[in-house]
């Protein structure tokens, strides 16, 4: 009769929450932005998926070994855990799993081998986030199948480009400074590194976003990830608002300089540029930018591509799926149903924003101090949310003049962009380290 | 005091972010600048004179080379739904 | 000289037992099946290649650290290891390997630290049986790479012929229940995980059988997977005769009515619909059904076609191949060559007999109770065993009528047949959870 | 006893997993009824007029469209063969 | 303004070292052959870019959890690291680097748990270091890939050229002796297990290289893998005057009997064979070839082409990448740039050199003992670096004479050669196990 | 005396391992050769009659099978580029 007890208590009904219903919800919901509407689908649909699956009451995918030992009330199991974790003989079992999760990294892992000695095991969603996140792996493969997708011809052509990519950045950190204001005057509570965790959605790059939170606030990745994807989902609605009140329509009807033909070996030489630069000013970087740029050697150099072709198909798309479900992981529902969350997504607008207003800007100055015109409305591409952003410039400059074509000239910022927010999450990784 | 000390550093995070970002995007602009001149200074590409990479098909009927492609697809095609 | 005598020491036929020779011809009758007449060669082909390896005598391509270490001989290894275990001072090496391998969770790992900080090294087909199988995980990307080829459609199209897939799964179960009773009629010795893990089988599913038996009784992993991937091999075999049996010749001419279209929409939400129910009814069985509807979801949603294309090839290769060659791991002559293995063989067909005729008879009481006529002929086909039984359906159909055509409606129950095993190694998994 | 108990175990086992099994799917079937009335009847998919999907490739000669997915398929071939 | 300090102290001005400089300038040197000059850019332009990575000053890609901690300079922390690593309260930095990089494997593995139970994290080229080639699975997996694109067909039409893939194994086994006596001589400076380590250079083949200097001197590994793919990718400059100078124009004229057909049913049982003659005569071979024949079975089976196709392109692909920037984590300053690398190469290329003469001499002596010619030049395909030696054995023969084409001829004995240095290795593993 | 030991240990290396080496390849060519022999003996490969593979296409136009395999080329070139 036992097992029948058991059996009725392994049920959901028997123990969902509202919490996990909602977030249910919330996965129905990003399901049906990437299906129907075409938000990064790619990322959008596994972590959705791995949402379903965190919040399904009882099935313990999201649990570790040691949340399992705890969760499993077993007395003599819970009266180790309490011994290893300092607390009371009393202490509840959220008490014990709010120790166990705010413990510091030797007693957390002392935690797990002891949950795991006790015979418990951990979720698959652990397991995949252990694996690929927490480890960092993940995002750094999926920057190098990027780098081998990203060709960097038409911000060779015209390097002075750069420059927007840079000045796209202060979506990033404009957006990090006004949390802490925000948390200044009490409307917000963020630390410094989650302020910074969130400004990097700024970056309009998905792999960094999660590099990123991973390392310096992993209890706010979940909605990190979901803003930044679906931020750049939203980049055609978004940026054109910003870039037509930003500028005149003589600036948007500024015809380019038709880019040179750009050589082999300037493709081959580039990425190599970029790293012997990290090396010398910001080693921090280097995990993603090198990663990037070797990538995209393996693209450029053209002698090994079957590698590059691994790289870019059934590497990354493997990587891609355990990244989802693993961002899933953090979606629980009480590291995301509350106000942080909500912050997160007012920011991470806002982080778009500035940044799209601030590559506009600078191009207007560029184009103000520089010989040959720069149509400002290529500034907004310096986001990245590569190749979105560069069509959304091209279809606002067509709009203004339908002969004026600007992917090409887009495309430069728009890769210029990868690099500035890697830039940035350097520097991030540098100033915490 | 806590606060103050949150926001200045936070001021200071801008500053040094936003400063080494524009620094390390422009030595690149110099660098690849720099870079570009110097191969196609001591390395021009020469282009081909636009030969057709591949001398055209003749016009009517199925070539043979045609054909060799046409199975090369179709043993690809087969290898993969196996 | 001494280092000739190691050599000869290391050769093989110094060292080669009877158990690992009859274990050498398992293998090779294991490739014959497979490569002559093309038994389940995905898997079969590795198990074979991972058997042979296992046992090859002094390899030690099957030891963990801890058994590299034990079998060393050395006599500090072996006084550390006597400590660890507990064991009295003068404990012989087989003394020590028997305590080791039915040492505790937490026992184990530290055997295997002390292993390995002894220097020891774990072979191959250990490692990758801990990281593919022990792990869990394998046998999930599997389902997944196979959701993602699964077609509901048929089933969605007459989802009544679910019930048949309920109905097959009584192979299962039976056979659990019949092995209890020849154990306790003294003709068999299975505990009763044992006897769960052994009537898996009948589900006539590897990746779930591989599963369960890693978890209720991994020291029959090996005849587990051997006789389920086996079996399903011989579904023509087996099925035929049942199924006549049970049916007369009218019932094996019925023709069903033509199955209509199913939308898109139907089938992106019915994975969904799955993953709901389990949520709510049975989040034992999450980890198995939610990643096979995580694989169908990417291939019906349509939109991440690269992701699903990747889960059906590249990935669900892989990890079949390190499945299989840890599968090999567990076909050591000592854990083969036993009393156990010709019983889950005998068990093994009497499953997927029950399955099969479970499943006609089942088709026979809906024909009798529902409106539209069921040819009792799918109901064999819920034994899964993807798409093999399926066509048998249709080929004893065809030899009835030659003009009834009954593979579309033997596809419904085919896959009904999957959730079904799934659904029931949830059920064993909470019960003995 | 412990046979005895062993033997009731599993009639409890068998019991309960046909149970879950039969409830399991029957829902399913009742759930998969009722979304796909639901769906049918607010969202019914609009068959296509059975257009062509791509318009036949002119009955002779070597077209152009024939011509770049050919060179698609040598690309991809050479590709896959370095 | 700390923070100022940190980010000047971050940057690599700040802190690189001219031995990292000049390991730059090493690993461009690799890339311009591997891109130029087409030197197995499989191989060389990953190992590039991790050498690359592995010497950016301060960024740690190569550092452990326990490097990353000592380098940290925490006072607390390196307390604690001097306390288990035995060493004075006074131990400076580098004695704690140093002990901790010679320490025993069971107190490496506790410093490693330190590390991580501090907080600090492995780098990424550690962390792939450890997965793929510490733990011996990638150049496995590689040889599966490996066995699986090769084609024993010309071998098994004259078994005879076996015996010169033996005998260009001495270019392994002599070279080691001459390690051994420049050793005993002053000139160098090797212990016996570095000494075999380099000679497998000889062995022409870069995953056997990398699987034995992994387990008996992975401090020689960056050396030796480089010095292993360079030579081979020197194969047509440095056998032809070997050739010739060994051979008559009369003999280089030498006319072979046509090949034989071979039949499927040898193709499959020739790849068996060798793996029951590897258990009976050289267990400690198991690993290498048993992968190597299982690749060649999913082949030539004919019943897993999807296993086989995974194995020869994705799997083989992402394993090569993973590979070589792990070879470049071995490739830092202090570990390359000293008098054992000057020897490497040196000695390297006497063991290519030897090995080819060994086996032009046997297909001499071989050509004066049995019925059928054979022409001497194939035996320098003996040393494997498949298909280059046979290419270069049929271009010689082709100067002698334009109608003689001997490169079906050549493949017998290049692939025999992988064997031969697949054996060569396992004697070592057991010679030193 | 230590060197001594190292240079005699190289020595029986050496002897060893191409003992070895040569001992096991030996064996494998007697190995082969009955495998080979027996092979032929028990089962000889019947050879097709040099049939044509796949019948070659008709000369003129562009045949069903031709676009049969065309569109698949197309499909899965679309496929790719997503
Ligand atoms: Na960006
Ligand atoms: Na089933
Ligand atoms: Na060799």
């Amino acid at each position: 009769m036992q097992s029948l007890i058991n059996l009725w208590n392994d049920t959901g009904i028997a123990h969902i929450e509202s919490g996990q219903a909602i977030m249910m919800l919330v996965a129905f919901g990003m399901l049906y932005l990437a299906i129907k509407k075409g938000f990064e689908p790619l990322l959008l649909l596994p972590i959705a998926v791995g949402t379903l699956m965190v919040n399904i009451p009882g099935a313990g995918m999201g649990w570790s070994a040691a949340e399992a030992a705890i969760r499993s009330g077993d007395a003599a199991v819970l009266a180790q855990f309490r011994d290893l974790l300092g607390l009371a003989p009393d202490a509840s079992m959220q008490a014990m799993l709010d120790a166990y999760h705010h413990a510091t990294a030797g007693l957390y892992k002392k935690a797990l081998t002891l949950g795991a000695s006790l015979g418990f095991e951990s979720g698959m969603l652990y397991t995949f986030y252990s694996v690929t996140i927490a480890s960092g792996v993940a995002p750094l493969l999926i920057f190098m199948g990027v780098g081998a997708m990203t060709d960097f011809g038409p911000l060779l052509a015209n390097p002075k480009t750069l420059l927007l990519g840079a000045a796209a950045q202060f979506g990033i950190f404009g957006t990090v400074f006004g949390a802490v204001l925000l948390t200044d005057a009490g409307l917000m509570d963020f630390t410094l590194q989650q302020a910074a965790a969130v400004g990097i959605i700024g970056g309009a790059d998905g792999p960094t976003s999660i590099f990123i939170a991973s390392k310096l606030a992993p209890e706010l990745l979940g909605a990190i990830a979901v803003a930044a994807y679906s931020y750049m989902a939203l980049v055609p609605l978004i940026q054109p608002p910003i870039m037509k009140a930003l500028t005149t329509d003589a600036e948007r009807k500024i015809k380019m300089v038709q880019l040179r033909e750009v050589s082999k070996a300037e493709k081959i030489i580039f990425p190599l540029a970029i790293l012997v630069l990290v090396a010398l000013l910001l080693p921090s970087a280097a995990p993603l930018l090198g990663m990037f740029c070797f990538g995209n050697l393996m693209k450029e150099s053209g002698v090994v591509e079957r590698l590059s072709d691994t790289a870019q198909n059934a590497l990354i798309n493997t990587v891609t799926i355990f990244l989802g479900l693993s961002v899933g992981y953090k979606m629980s529902s009480d590291a995301f149903l509350n106000g942080s969350t909500l912050a997160i997504i007012v920011l991470g607008l806002i982080a778009f924003c500035v940044g799209t207003a601030a590559g506009v800007l600078m191009a207007k100055l560029m184009n103000a101090v520089t010989k040959d015109p720069i149509n400002p409305l290529i500034g907004s591409a310096g986001v990245s949310a590569v190749p979105m952003a560069a069509r959304v410039s091209n279809k606002v400059g067509l709009e203004a003049n339908p002969q004026n074509f600007l992917l090409m000239h887009a495309m430069g910022p728009n890769v210029a962009g990868v690099i500035g927010s890697a830039v940035a999450a350097g520097v991030m990784i540098s100033f915490f380290g | 005091m806590a606060e103050t000390s949150l926001v200045s550093q936070g001021l200071e995070l801008m500053i040094f972010g936003m400063g080494v970002v524009f620094v390390f995007l422009t030595m690149l602009v110099f660098v690849t600048g720099f870079m570009s001149t110097l191969i196609n200074k001591i390395a021009p590409e020469v282009k081909p004179a636009l030969a057709p990479a591949a001398p055209a098909a003749p016009s009517a009927g199925v070539d043979p080379q045609l054909l060799k492609v046409l199975s090369a697809a179709v043993k690809e095609h087969r290898a993969r739904q196996k």
